[in-house]
């Protein structure tokens, strides 16, 4: 079956999750990924949104990430000061969903500035709830396409925490999450190495090894375990083109 | 003791030139017919802080009325960046003060409790505590650990919309709740814009809905649909198609001076604003019932 | 999944000797059916946390279940002292670790939001501070000054009384909120009392009436009239006459003994307390409707 | 016309508030003096209780500071933490009603322990929310019947701040509020002087500033502007007897 990459790249990181997962989640593709999580092996996973909602039920796509569709018919909706202090600074967080303009060879992410801080060459949104997410969801994923700008060896502007320089410099900090788990790309998957480095441990059917390391800003090592990942399945696709994003916002091919 | 009035008159009362505003909402009940009117009032040299700034403060700055912004966000959310807020940010023509949402909201909630301060843990993302002195850390005295901190932040106004409030400032919101709280009292001043003003027994059938009491606040205005393109949960829907139309209205000067000009200086009052949207406009962005299960009280 | 079980199966697994208990509820809601289910089940060396610890931390301590108290306030309120509490520790055999009611709040709110303390203003009393150790004093890196902290509480078990609950445990409470969220957040487990267990849809029609989210809770009881002398707003009322019979009940420990075995070890569970109390008392307590206004979510 | 001391208290201390404050307030005599300044000069008093109820407007005598009643047709209702920090350490509230054991000579209070707090010779209730209370609110009022045990020269335990040992050091603490301004007992009213400490600024009808003098633990002070106070009106009693304490639970003579 065809597929795009959006949707490659949704299969992949709603694979990622485990079922009883708390997941903090925005909207677009990493919503899709939970979504489609829930519909096939973790039907028990809860979504928190950042908007303080808990255990959202939306009856349409949610198109940001306040939308009133989450609101109706969720069990809980909060302050934004409690989403940020009792769900994800107290330790309630599994998983979070990360993105950037920038993702550097140990995971750190920069969503805020290209070129200088007081001088910027291109001014990005910032932080939102990003910085605090990185540090403290148990295990945080990230969902982008692989392009070389994407992945420089080292970031701008470190908006959140990956491994920062090793993994041993993120421990000394004694920040409670895990850190970036893994990053679900086009071309295939990335992880954590046991020093926090980004190594190649999966390509999608048909990538090769050259075209990930063409696309990364840092010479990318391969796992030796690295291995092929499973194509999408007719049902997996069929939930999210009939189901979730029927009109194709999120999942069409574009990026 | 009754603080209704014209959404005209309680922004030429309680807003000044140079004042820290904080419009509040978290893509919920932004408060867009206030923000309007400051700029039909031309108020300048404002600060204008909120977590994001979403497309209102775009058209505050376009219009002239900012010299600093505060946030943790500047996007123009689901759709990409606010063109007027970043080129203005890239040419270094505006100041800003830029946070974390957690380190926002927890300035607030300082200022709303207050406290001079609030602790936050660690991040390990140190490059926005480095570029924003307002940021500091001190030792947490039972671990000797450091924490990051924030001070208070008390704006001179906040900016509220709220589905129903009484004619006393009484203010009730569900759905997505944001900082709106926090906002209200953290401020000096208090402007409440409401879907409806009710009757005080409505308040008072469900004191625990009630966020804001009206004693911290100073107006209360009946502004419907003072959201748009914003939404109101139960009342009204988000006008999407706004928030993309926005990103294109923005790319030129003259366009946002046409959008100005035609929606904003052209309009007396939002009540013109929402007829000239026009019925298709509102049969689009209707939302049908689903109405809570009450609770018991009891008359005791 | 259901977390639904007994009283009894819950306090058997989740309250251990020696275990760290909050038990919920300021005035309102105060969990009684749980209180005497530990009592009934023999626990020691509880550690009994609470800002007030009311009868029924009174009737804990009586029948041996605790080595400490935290605490902010040991009154029987409205009626004078909690005599047990009140001899235990003037003839020293109980610990004692005592706070003002905003520092217990505090050290609640701390351990529910997982930071590890929280500042408050100065408040010129200082005896109590140099009674307990736990309060510490740190410089505001702003101004100099100095705010008095203390250290997150973190119990081991929070009980707390709902109106309304599902299966799940998402529990929904009105009218006096006390720290029943904080407790609930700050704790390790958590149990809930219901005085009704209702379909999910009950509680999803009004999310934001949603204090305690299921996912942090460990077990939940239909336990209607648990929270007797206390009271369950719109459920029924406080059993005043009940506060001012306790102060004559504990003037003796052979009063003590026999409330304890008639209306503790000798009733299973708290359907049978109820039914022991009588219709009259019953008809006593009872209160008439009175309704929240409705609100509407919309349906998006 | 005939009044108990009770009465007497609640009608000079309801005189003390001013129209628009805003309260917190405890059950029984302050209830009742806030109630009947409702009812009187300050139809726009706003009673907030440390349960955390605002505007509350009780259809029968609440008994305990949590009463249901206050609940029911309140304008607004928080938790405790926000009652805490929201109204009172913000500034918010206007008057406090205090009271304890033991008050001294500059309006500190006990209300925790007679004797050493480690081996007390009685055990008293402890702070509840006074220590805040005390410190921050605008003005505070003490209601509380004239003996010498309740007025020591120095109280055993400050559970909540007067002046300190003087309103300089009061002052020097940095503490927001500006401390006790009259203390109302059944003899006459107490206020601090320019250094904090209390002094007798009136009497009741009939009472000598010898029976003052005699019932206070230090060398109380008489201002010279010394008076009297008005008698309770009968309009005032027939508030208090018929409207707010029918069944005379507070202001029958007793204490």
């Amino acid at each position: 079956m065809e597929y795009s990459s959006s949707e490659l790249m949704t299969v992949n990181a709603a694979r990622l999750l485990r079922d009883g997962d708390t997941v903090f989640v925005g909207v677009g593709l990493p919503n899709l990924a939970c979504n489609l999580a829930r519909h096939t092996h973790a039907p028990n996973l809860l979504m928190i949104y950042e908007a303080g909602v808990i255990g959202a039920r939306p009856e349409r796509l949610p198109l940001s990430i306040g939308d009133p569709t989450l609101v109706s018919g969720a069990t809980a909706v909060c302050s934004m000061y409690d989403i940020f202090t009792l769900y994800l600074q107290r330790g309630n967080v599994d998983v979070g969903f990360l993105g950037g303009a920038q993702i550097d060879q140990f995971g750190n992410i920069n969503a805020t500035v290209i070129g200088d801080y007081q001088h910027p060459k291109v001014r990005l949104p910032g932080s939102g709830g990003s910085m605090e997410m990185a540090a403290w969801a148990n295990r945080c994923y990230i969902i982008t396409p692989h392009q070389t700008r994407r992945f420089p060896k080292k970031v701008d502007f470190r908006t959140s925490a990956g491994f920062l320089a090793s993994r041993a410099e993120r421990v000394s900090k004694g920040v409670r999450g895990g850190g970036p788990q893994a990053v679900v790309t086009d071309l295939g998957l990335m992880e954590p190495d046991e020093n926090g480095e980004l190594i190649l441990t999966s390509l999608h059917p048909g990538i090769s090894v050259d075209q990930a390391r063409k696309n990364t800003g840092w010479e990318l090592k391969v796992s030796p375990r690295c291995n092929v990942t499973e194509p999408p399945t007719a049902s997996e696709l069929q939930i999210l083109r009939d189901e979730l994003d029927p009109t194709g916002i999120y999942i069409k091919d574009g990026k | 003791m009754t603080k209704l009035t014209t959404l005209s008159k309680a922004i030429e009362v309680h807003v000044h030139d140079g004042d820290t505003i904080y419009a509040a909402g978290f893509t919920h009940l932004i408060p867009y017919a206030a923000g309007h009117e400051i700029i039909r009032q031309k108020r300048k040299d404002l600060i204008l802080a909120r977590a994001t700034p979403d497309l209102i403060y775009d058209q505050m700055v376009a219009a002239g009325c900012a010299q600093k912004l505060i946030f943790s966000y500047i996007g123009n959310p689901g759709v990409g960046s606010l063109r007027i807020i970043r080129s203005e940010i890239e040419s270094g023509h505006i100041e800003i003060e830029e946070y974390s949402h957690f380190s926002m909201i927890s300035r607030l909630q300082a200022g709303a409790s207050g406290l001079p301060f609030i602790p936050m843990n660690q991040t390990a993302a140190e490059d926005l505590e480095h570029a924003n002195p307002q940021y500091k850390r001190i030792k947490d005295p039972y671990t000797g650990q450091e924490v990051v901190v924030v001070p208070a932040l008390n704006p001179d106004v906040a900016i509220v919309h709220v589905q129903r409030a009484d004619q006393n400032g009484n203010s009730q919101i569900w759905g997505i709740l944001g900082e709106q709280k926090e906002a209200a009292f953290a401020a000096d001043r208090v402007i409440i814009t409401a879907e409806e003003i009710v009757d005080e027994d409505i308040i008072r059938s469900d004191p625990n809905r009630t966020l804001i009491p009206g004693f911290i606040v100073d107006a209360v205005c009946q502004v419907p649909y003072a959201a748009h393109p914003s939404y109101t949960q139960g009342y009204y829907d988000r006008d999407n198609a706004f928030y993309l139309e926005w990103d294109k209205i923005s790319e030129t000067k003259e366009g946002i001076n046409n959008y100005l000009d035609e929606w904003v200086y052209g309009l007396p009052d939002r009540q013109a604003y929402w007829q000239k949207l026009g019925t298709e406009m509102h049969k689009r962005l209707k939302v049908k019932d689903r109405f809570s299960a009450p609770v018991n009280y009891g008359a005791y």
